[in-house]
């Protein structure tokens, strides 16, 4: 199984790289950017082969190690490989 | 919560124990205000007679302090202390705590601990040029220890670095008393010309109050009261929000402060540190013999929708408010545009002498400024002197059989091994001025453009503390004193950061006052005084405080760094003696 | 006679100390040039400084790359003025395609200030020309991306034209992975382009330019540049 | 529309992050786990309605800004907001 794993800042977190992408998107001459965000993106290869056991993995990492929940979020899917 | 939820909120008690204020303190804001206060005068109180703002426990004793010298051109009670360094030329300084944050988010908490000490000593017209951290963390195999270490020595090195102010020394240590309550202390030292200082009184009445860096934001909001509140098991999950630093934002905002202080415009300036712009208004005001009228609309915001509440007790990082001479505005605006920073004219000084908030046409907060400013309580806690152990003598203890072997085992233990490993992730040489780097008894940097060199350095052993809070804090003062004398610097002042558990305990106030008066000693012997500081109470977590960590940073001269002394041993068959008894 | 300007990006914060260290060395004042700037002043040389333009968000130095002075330095790069990148300033050369490939994330995944030895092995470059081809000297880094990064063709290109300018080394000169600090392969501290105009390097030597600094190995680089530009003039 | 935008390290560029989190949670016991990769991800709001549009936005970006060809790949959704 593989999982995408996305991490976020919650809202209302300042994303300071966000912004100063968003100013060189400007600066870069492409306009009508209202926002933009910057989170993590994983990837991980999982020995796992059942839906479930893999979910409950994931979840466990996320909480344990990947996100802190105190300023983000994380959201992902599972593809079988 | 939007503003309409917000005025038809009631005031329980519960939401006022939430607000950390004790049945008497609310009695005692009633009185004051001769009714009901509103939800945002609510907060407004809670922030400033939080133990972090008001030092309600610790004032006391802060007052016995020696805090002038010849030296001494502002002792506690502005942003920063400040020396004189001869020629014209000062040094600002502090050291300030951000304990509980770098626990629940090590990296931010640690790098906003950065960003906000550094505001402290540029606000007053100093350029920083050293930045120091004392840290403790847990034992060493603690599960939590390795994540926190990792994560608040990348945190530091991040924002420093990227300021691009060198981190030139401190000290770390690892003990189980800390397992659930790291230390991280933050000092930060720099240079200005003594008749380029600048204060936070707001004096003079219809003057405009400017607020510029970066927007505001929901963050840390509540974060003042947090750090004075213990800790329990649930503040893993409550994890309220933690500041997210941005030292970008931070280094454009030093260079456009700076280049605005080159001008001569600035009547008084004040960073939003904790209680943000509830506490720097409040006290600019104060301090002038004003009012103030702050209009929250114009207040640059992040998010939508965002109250009164809100925007006063926000804790967003890199916020400055500035009291401009009138009429300065346009050229004021002009260099913060170029940096990129907000600007924004958001009230005014007045002949009230109140605080007076509004937002969107409604009054949220009518206060007497000199009330809130001055009102909060002051404890005298009960407190019993600490009783030293017997004084173990060297024979008791048996000498051990390998000598060497145990001596190496000391060098790779914990607690002395090299701390290369971390001072290596900080650029402890940018600015070009590190003639003495980390690694010896103090670091020195030159004065730039000078022969002279600021010495600096930060030390405490809570071990001995805990033994005997006079005579430890005594060894910390005299131990600064020492490693700036070896290299050759002649010592000027301290500032200190009064680490210790819950003062409600009277044998934790009697660390706390045992530890007052063994620094009040020590520094009045040594003509040493204390001109800024920062005490950071109720470092417990269920009932298990902290060993008592009382961290002392001092700062001396180096009259010509040409002359100065190192650890290096120079050259074979050179003599070393030993002094001292 | 040198005039040299020197870049300053929101969030450079080697410029100044870069300026110090050129007006020192060569006697001749140095120009501070504002990233919104339209163009550089005529120069002998462009110095792009260290530290974190525009906070290092997103890569290092990818947002300084599109930022308007840049398109003035490129112009004037390809017409032949000697450009310097130190550290962030390699960084935005490499983003902008003036020098090849990428600094990456340190191996160690760790920021790293330390002292570092290099060998010079490339002494025809506007900045080394005072050097000694082999020569090992010392100078400090202080980055969390200098990991230099490139295909293997482009590495085998840069080794083939002799553009490799410095390369981490032990005492003895030797490229070994122990004296290589962040994983850069082949060992590449700084390369230049094919004229040997443009150089990066990720090391600083306006940091170890005196001895009061510790030590003064970083001097002849400036010295070089003073060089290149009187040779040039007549 | 709002644009959601993965930036990965080409295969066999070392990802030494990647390395770090996967030892990370070995450590953390959690078993079963063949490779990590770490990548970005951002997230931009654009004003843009049309698809094609966007799209040719989002390749600009992309190109031009936030990946570097050199050593990342990139792909991204489109949805409407
Ligand atoms: N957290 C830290 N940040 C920067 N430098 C540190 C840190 N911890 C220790 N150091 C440096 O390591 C050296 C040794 O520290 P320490 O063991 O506390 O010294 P000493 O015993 O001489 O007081 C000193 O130069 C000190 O500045």
């Amino acid at each position: 199984m593989k999982a995408r794993i996305r991490i976020t800042l919650k809202n209302g977190v300042l994303d300071p790289q966000g912004k100063a992408i968003q100013n060189a998107l400007s600066a870069l001459g492409i306009t009508g950017v209202a926002d933009v965000r910057q989170g993590k993106y994983i990837e991980v290869e999982l020995a796992e082969t059942s839906e479930d056991a893999a979910k409950a993995t994931v979840e466990r990492m996320c909480k344990d190690l990947l996100a802190n929940s105190v300023i983000e979020n994380y959201a992902y899917e599972l593809q079988r490989a | 919560m939007d503003a309409k939820a917000e005025s038809r909120f009631e005031i329980t008690p519960e939401i006022v124990a939430e607000h950390g204020l004790t049945p008497a303190e609310y009695q005692r804001l009633l009185k004051i205000l001769g009714r009901e206060p509103s939800f945002t005068e609510l907060g407004i109180f809670s922030v400033m007679w939080s133990e972090h703002c008001s030092y309600k426990s610790s004032r006391v004793w802060l007052r016995t302090l020696p805090t002038t010298g010849k030296q001494v051109i502002q002792g506690p009670g502005e942003n920063a202390g400040v020396v004189d360094l001869g020629d014209g030329d000062a040094v600002i300084f502090k050291m300030e705590s951000h304990n509980h944050p770098s626990y629940i988010e090590p990296y931010q908490g640690a790098a906003t601990g950065v960003g906000g000490i550094m505001r402290d000593v540029f606000t007053m017209g100093a350029r920083p040029v050293a930045n120091l951290n004392a840290l403790r963390f847990g034992a060493p195999e603690h599960p939590k220890t390795r994540h926190l270490v990792d994560g608040v020595v990348s945190g530091i090195g991040g924002y420093g670095n990227c300021v691009g102010v060198p981190t030139v020394g401190g000290e770390t240590n690892f003990d189980k008393g800390y397992n659930n309550n790291i230390l991280v202390n933050a000092m930060c030292a720099g240079l200005a010309r003594t008749d380029k200082i600048f204060y936070s009184a707001a004096k003079g009445v219809g003057l405009p109050v400017i607020y510029v860096g970066s927007k505001t934001g929901r963050d840390g909001i509540h974060g003042a009261t947090m750090a004075s509140a213990e800790f329990d098991d649930k503040s893993d999950e409550k994890r309220p929000t933690v500041q997210v630093g941005d030292p970008f934002t931070e280094k454009l905002l030093i260079e456009a402060c700076l280049e605005l202080m080159a001008k001569d415009v600035i009547i008084a300036i004040q960073d939003m540190g904790a209680a943000g712009l509830t506490s720097s208004s409040c006290e600019m005001a104060d301090k002038g013999g004003v009012g103030i009228h702050l209009d929250l609309d114009h207040v640059p915001q992040r998010e939508t929708g965002m109250t009164a509440y809100e925007m006063m007790l926000s804790e967003s990082q890199e916020r400055m408010l500035i009291i401009l001479k009138p009429g300065s505005e346009p050229e004021a605006e002009a260099i913060f545009k170029k940096w990129g920073l907000d600007f924004a004219v958001v009230g005014e000084t007045t002949d009230t002498g109140r605080m007076i908030v509004t937002h969107r046409g409604q009054v949220e907060a009518d206060i007497p400024v000199t009330t809130l400013a001055n009102s909060a309580p002051v404890y005298e806690r009960p407190w019993y002197p600490i009783t030293p152990p017997k004084m173990i003598l060297p024979e008791w203890v048996p000498a051990p059989n390998a000598i060497l072997e145990t001596l190496k085992a000391m060098m790779s233990g914990p607690a002395l091994a090299s701390r290369r490993w971390i001072w290596e992730q900080y650029d402890h040489m940018v600015m070009g001025d590190t003639v003495q780097r980390p690694g010896g008894d103090a670091a020195v940097v030159r004065v730039h453009g000078t022969q002279k060199g600021l010495a600096v350095v930060c030390d405490v052993t809570p071990r001995y503390v805990a033994a005997d809070p006079v005579m430890g804090t005594k060894q910390a003062v005299v131990e600064t004193w020492r490693n700036l004398t070896a290299v050759g610097a002649d010592p000027l002042a301290i500032t200190d950061n009064m680490n210790f558990a819950n003062p409600e305990r009277p044998e934790v106030m009697g660390q706390f006052v045992g530890s007052v008066k063994g620094m009040a000693e020590a520094c009045r012997v040594l003509d040493y005084p204390v001109v800024s500081g920062n005490v950071s109470l109720y470092n417990e977590t269920n009932g298990v405080g902290i060993p008592p960590t009382p961290a002392i940073g001092g700062v001396g001269l180096v009259p010509d760094v040409s002359r100065m002394a190192d650890i290096k041993l120079k050259r074979d068959s050179d003599l070393l003696i030993l002094v001292g008894r | 006679m040198l005039r040299a300007s020197v870049v300053v990006f929101p969030g450079s914060n080697c410029d100044r100390d870069v300026q110090v260290a050129l007006e020192k060395i060569t006697g001749f004042p140095v120009k501070m040039v504002w990233h919104g700037d339209a163009s550089v002043p005529a120069s002998d040389l462009i110095v792009l400084p260290g530290g974190f333009s525009y906070g290092d968000y997103l890569r290092c130095g990818a947002m300084a790359a599109h930022s308007p002075i840049m398109r003035d330095v490129i112009a004037k790069a390809k017409a032949g003025t000697p450009v310097l990148g130190i550290c962030n300033g390699f960084q935005v050369l490499c983003e902008s395609g003036l020098l090849p490939g990428v600094l990456m994330r340190n191996a160690s995944l760790k920021f790293i200030c330390r002292d570092v030895t290099l060998r010079v092995d490339n002494v025809e470059t506007i900045v080394t020309k005072c050097y000694r081809k082999g020569e090992v000297v010392r100078l400090p880094i202080a980055h969390a991306e200098g990991n230099y990064f490139a295909d293997k063709e482009t590495l085998d290109r840069l080794e083939g034209e002799g553009r490799v300018v410095f390369r981490y080394a032990d005492a003895a000169g030797e490229a070994t992975p122990e004296a290589n600090p962040n994983g850069a392969q082949r060992n590449i501290a700084g390369i230049c382009d094919a004229s040997g105009r443009i150089v990066g390097l990720m090391p600083h030597p306006e940091r170890l330019f005196e001895l009061s600094l510790g030590g003064a190995d970083g001097r002849r680089m400036f010295e070089s540049a003073l060089l290149s530009a009187i040779e040039t003039t007549v």
